[in-house]
């Protein structure tokens, strides 16, 4: 049940020139791939609170990891520890864990965010994990120790070639799936969502993809967040997602 | 001593003047997470047509300087499936107002014949800003005339309370209120969505995929609280005042402007429990000064700018 | 390579497509301080009548949630102490446009002829959200009938360009738009000010003496563009857009929308250098976006929305 | 000549749980009466700049001192030293220090801010100033040493006796004019201001109030601070003002 919550910032540090790693204090729950939505101002300009997903949750302790991406999120990393944001959350639907096969993890830049605390779950529970970590370029690839540490196996690639194979993720992926089967969740840029989904059928894997859209309500109520599904109607990404199975908004 | 919170819609008492706008609150089920449902004055439903209707492609909003655009399209599930949703909303013991829309009088009946029967629904809102294909699509809220013979018509099948929802996109929104009062109206709600747009100066193109949006937030409230002001001065039934009202003291500026009652649309978004704050709030308001009832308060500004 | 960023409106070709909006700059001289004025487009000055005005009670402005509402009620010194002012202006060689303001059609001519003979004057920007007494003080501009008449009668009083500055306080600025020139309207100007209104909810009574006023600020900016692009898809003369910009990217949008040039207003109240800042990041965005005048980014929005 | 600056922030104090004192490092120049229009945030919700009297100035120092009045001066509250703020001035007229006679200096709660720099202008001028300082009560009189420092003789009253006389400070200067004649400075709410000015007339002294109005430009442009003056036009607070002789704004 999501709830609206005053959270207490006490750790809140620069990953990268570009990336931020908050955490709050507060009772609040999350499921991997659920997200929150976070006021970064008590003025009405900027308007709008914004959604940013679960980084890693842990009983009474929330992470969020942001890049800067314009005014809002500049505001919020201009918050100091022992400042508080109002959060509501948890929303929308996480990645299932349930599958018996084992996992692959896809990440694309900051689209690794949601998949710290999935691939925490996913070791938690026995499963064996790749992942695949992909970036524009090395100061793309935050955090590679701490999700090292998660994967059973953990390959890099950066378009650039500047850390990790050069090309794109994908195709590393592919060569894993010649090998094995395996659940696949991905997160990161909409054509990489759409390449991984499209080799995940191709060799029929089950596969979970994580999208975005712009967000008013965060809760279902404005419709404002809908984005065609292959049955022909609207999903809202903000309930019936951010998770998808790929199948329900990707056409082959 | 708690003062007396009750306002009157037409023949519909509400234990407080504080609502959700329509479009704002989907069916309800959204915000039932955050409070109790029946801290609500009413629950105000979204738009809702004979036929379902997908709604407008994406992007459908954008944030803008202290307020959004939003292009919805009236996605709804058509009145049948509605029904449904809002019969859940039963045990709330609120009374439901549902949101009215059509492209042609016959729809607006048919969306309120379909609903008569019902029990949990209170109160028909009529959107008028919806556009009239008979008329080319300009929309049905810019005609006295066209207003006037809608609202005859729908009085007519129903015996429910009556609201009319007025655009604030007119010269002369008085005369729109006065048609739809003199056509049996029993409330109007006043101001649907100004509408705006957004273009995005890197990618050169408009930001809504529907060119226009309808723009509201706290934005729009000096052009609503002004519009409250002017059709309370020259309509006796009541209105519902609503137009960027985010917090306590925005209400209480729309109940001295003249309004009996106030909506809450877009605040909704960016703090799910406003609606019961501002109602707690328009209490203790009335408490520190020394008000009886909510109703005192109504148009009281008036009274003191003559002064 | 510097980008071409002259623009013309009727006969008049301006340096850049950059000026302050009436009654935001005063006349000019409050502005001097802070930048050479010789870096605008063109200066705008106060909306002038025929004799001097005091205009109305204080409180004459109150801040509202992104923009503020005035009700200056037009004081200016009038036309003959105001030709003096202008005539002030001469050495920064740059069209000075005057906001022409009246009650009848009468007061429109006598202050254009005041004017007619001093050569500082390059255009007139006919304010027709002025009340008109004739009709009962129904603003001019509301009317397409009647805006048609007071332009065809400046129109025969003057060869100087004529602009003519549209209200957005009706249902249908298309048609006003297309009346204004029809009637031999040289550019039109757009968007006055939204009527809003605020309330004090401790002091129980509207802030402003004239009860209402006009909004302006980045709140209104999405109805302006909005307005901008409706009205340059129906009309051939050029259109300053204008409501809400502040920095760069708001006047892009506007370029991009279909405004040939843009107008500065309240922005300049927190930011007195604003207009120049904006003319240089124009540039920029020429520069950076490899286009070679300024003129090929007007309407380019409407293009690509096809696409 | 009125400039817009970027100022560093190099105090910024507490002087009372209402009132700050903040000083700025810059090139500004300053009369003692003008004041500057201050920025307190980037976002337009609140939108217009925030007018504050002069509380002292010196070379490459600028200093206000400011009531936490609402969303503005709270906002320009959280800046921490180190921080700038753009600042548009100085602007308006300030008080004439011609006149032969003693001083009189009449202060009302935060309408003491400008005065600072008026007396230390008037003692470097070597006047006898004598300083009235009222308030409501002993919170709202802030600075006292300082202010106490630069007059050559120092009256406090408050409403509430809670610190030196109780009653009005127009009380006390009334006894004082019986003796002898001064040139009078005086700013604090209007009602304090209309009775010092009546005083000062009755008893021929020159009298200079510094009034307070709704701004948005501050430059003279927007006409919108304007108050009736006593020959039936209107003045602008911003620029005829917001010192003016106490006959142009108060009818007798
Ligand atoms: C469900 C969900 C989860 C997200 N999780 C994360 C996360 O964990 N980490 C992270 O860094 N970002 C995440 N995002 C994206 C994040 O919400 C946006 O980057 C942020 O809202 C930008 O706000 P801003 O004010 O800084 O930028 P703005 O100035 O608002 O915009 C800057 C750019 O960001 C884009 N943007 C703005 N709002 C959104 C939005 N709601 N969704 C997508 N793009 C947007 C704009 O189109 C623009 O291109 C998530 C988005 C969604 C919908
Ligand atoms: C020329 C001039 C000099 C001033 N010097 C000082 C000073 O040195 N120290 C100081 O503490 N205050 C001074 N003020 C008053 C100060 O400008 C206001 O207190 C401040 O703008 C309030 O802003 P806010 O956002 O905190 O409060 P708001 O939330 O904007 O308003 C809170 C209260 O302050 C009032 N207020 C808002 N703006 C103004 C304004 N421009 N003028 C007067 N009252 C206003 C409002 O009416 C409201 O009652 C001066 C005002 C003027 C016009
Ligand atoms: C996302 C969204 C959807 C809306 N849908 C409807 C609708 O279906 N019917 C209607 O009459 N008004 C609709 N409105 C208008 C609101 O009910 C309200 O009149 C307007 O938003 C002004 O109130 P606000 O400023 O508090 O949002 C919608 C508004 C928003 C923001
Ligand atoms: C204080 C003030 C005074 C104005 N006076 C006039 C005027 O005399 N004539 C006129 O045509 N418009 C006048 N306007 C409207 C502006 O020229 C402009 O059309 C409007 O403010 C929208 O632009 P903005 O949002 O950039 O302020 C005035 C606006 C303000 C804020
Ligand atoms: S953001 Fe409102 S429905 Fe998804
Ligand atoms: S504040 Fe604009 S004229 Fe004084």
């Amino acid at each position: 049940m999501p709830e609206k919550i005053e959270m207490e910032i006490i750790k809140h540090q620069a990953v990268s020139p570009e990336v931020r790693r908050l955490t709050l204090a507060g009772e609040i729950t999350a499921q991997p791939g659920q997200f929150v939505q976070v006021g970064v101002t008590t003025s009405y300009d900027p308007f709008l609170k914004r959604p940013l997903s679960v980084h890693d949750w842990r009983a009474g302790e929330l992470t969020l990891l942001y890049r800067l991406a314009g005014r809002g999120t500049c505001l919020l990393s201009a918050k100091k520890v022992g400042e508080s944001v109002t959060v509501v959350g948890p929303l929308g639907q996480g990645f299932p864990l349930g599958g018996q096969r084992p996992a692959i993890v896809v990440a694309g830049g900051i689209g690794a965010a949601p998949l710290f605390f999935l691939l925490r779950s996913l070791q938690a529970a026995g499963k064996e994990v790749t992942f695949f970590y992909g970036a524009r370029s090395a100061a793309e690839l935050v955090l590679r120790e701490q999700f090292q540490a998660l994967a059973t196996s953990y390959v890099e690639a950066t378009d650039d070639g500047s850390l990790g194979r050069k090309g794109l993720v994908t195709d590393l992926l592919q060569a894993a799936l010649l090998t094995d089967k395996a659940d696949i969740y991905a997160c990161g840029p909409e054509p990489m969502l759409r390449a991984v989904a499209k080799l995940a059928a191709g060799y029929q894997c089950r596969c979970y993809v994580s999208l975005e859209a712009q967000m008013a309500c965060g809760v279902g109520a404005c419709l404002g967040c809908v984005i065609p599904s292959t049955n022909g109607t609207y999903v809202r990404v903000c309930v019936d997602g951010p998770v998808f199975a790929a199948e329900e908004v990707f056409a082959e | 001593m708690t003062p007396d919170m009750t306002v009157k819609l037409g023949q519909l008492t509400l234990r407080n003047p504080v609502m959700p706008a329509s479009g704002c609150f989907g069916y309800g089920e959204e915000y039932a997470p955050f409070y109790d449902l029946a801290k609500l004055g009413a629950i105000v439903v979204k738009g809702t047509t004979v036929e379902p209707r997908l709604g407008n492609a994406p992007v459908r909003i954008v944030e803008t300087s202290a307020g959004l655009l939003n292009a919805i399209g009236l996605q709804n599930p058509g009145v049948a499936a509605a029904k449904e949703k809002i019969r859940q909303l039963a045990p709330y013991k609120t009374p439901v107002i549902v949101n009215v829309a059509g492209h042609s009088s016959n729809d607006y009946q048919h969306v309120i014949e379909a609903l008569e029967e019902e029990p949990t629904v209170a109160a028909y809102e009529v959107n008028i800003s919806c556009p009239n294909v008979q008329a080319g699509g300009l929309a049905f809220g810019t005609d006295p005339a066209v207003v006037a013979a809608l609202i005859k018509r729908l009085r007519r099948v129903t015996e429910k309370t009556l609201i009319v929802k007025l655009s604030p996109n007119v010269t002369d929104i008085v005369a729109i209120a006065q048609a739809a009062e003199s056509a049996g109206a029993d409330a109007l709600s006043l101001i649907n969505t100004l509408v705006g747009m957004a273009i995005d100066a890197e990618k050169r193109r408009p930001v809504l995929a529907n060119l226009t949006g309808g723009l509201s937030g706290p934005a729009v409230k000096p052009v609503a609280l002004r519009m409250v002001w002017q059709v309370t001065e020259a309509v006796r039934i009541p209105v519902i005042g609503m137009g960027g009202i985010s917090c306590t003291a925005d209400a209480i500026e729309f109940l001295l402007a003249g309004a009996t009652a106030v909506a809450i649309g877009a605040a909704n978004f960016i703090n799910p429990t406003v609606c019961p704050e501002v109602a707690a709030g328009i209490a203790e308001y009335l408490k520190r000064h020394h008000f009886q009832s909510v109703q005192e308060i109504v148009g009281l500004a008036k009274l003191t700018s003559q002064e």
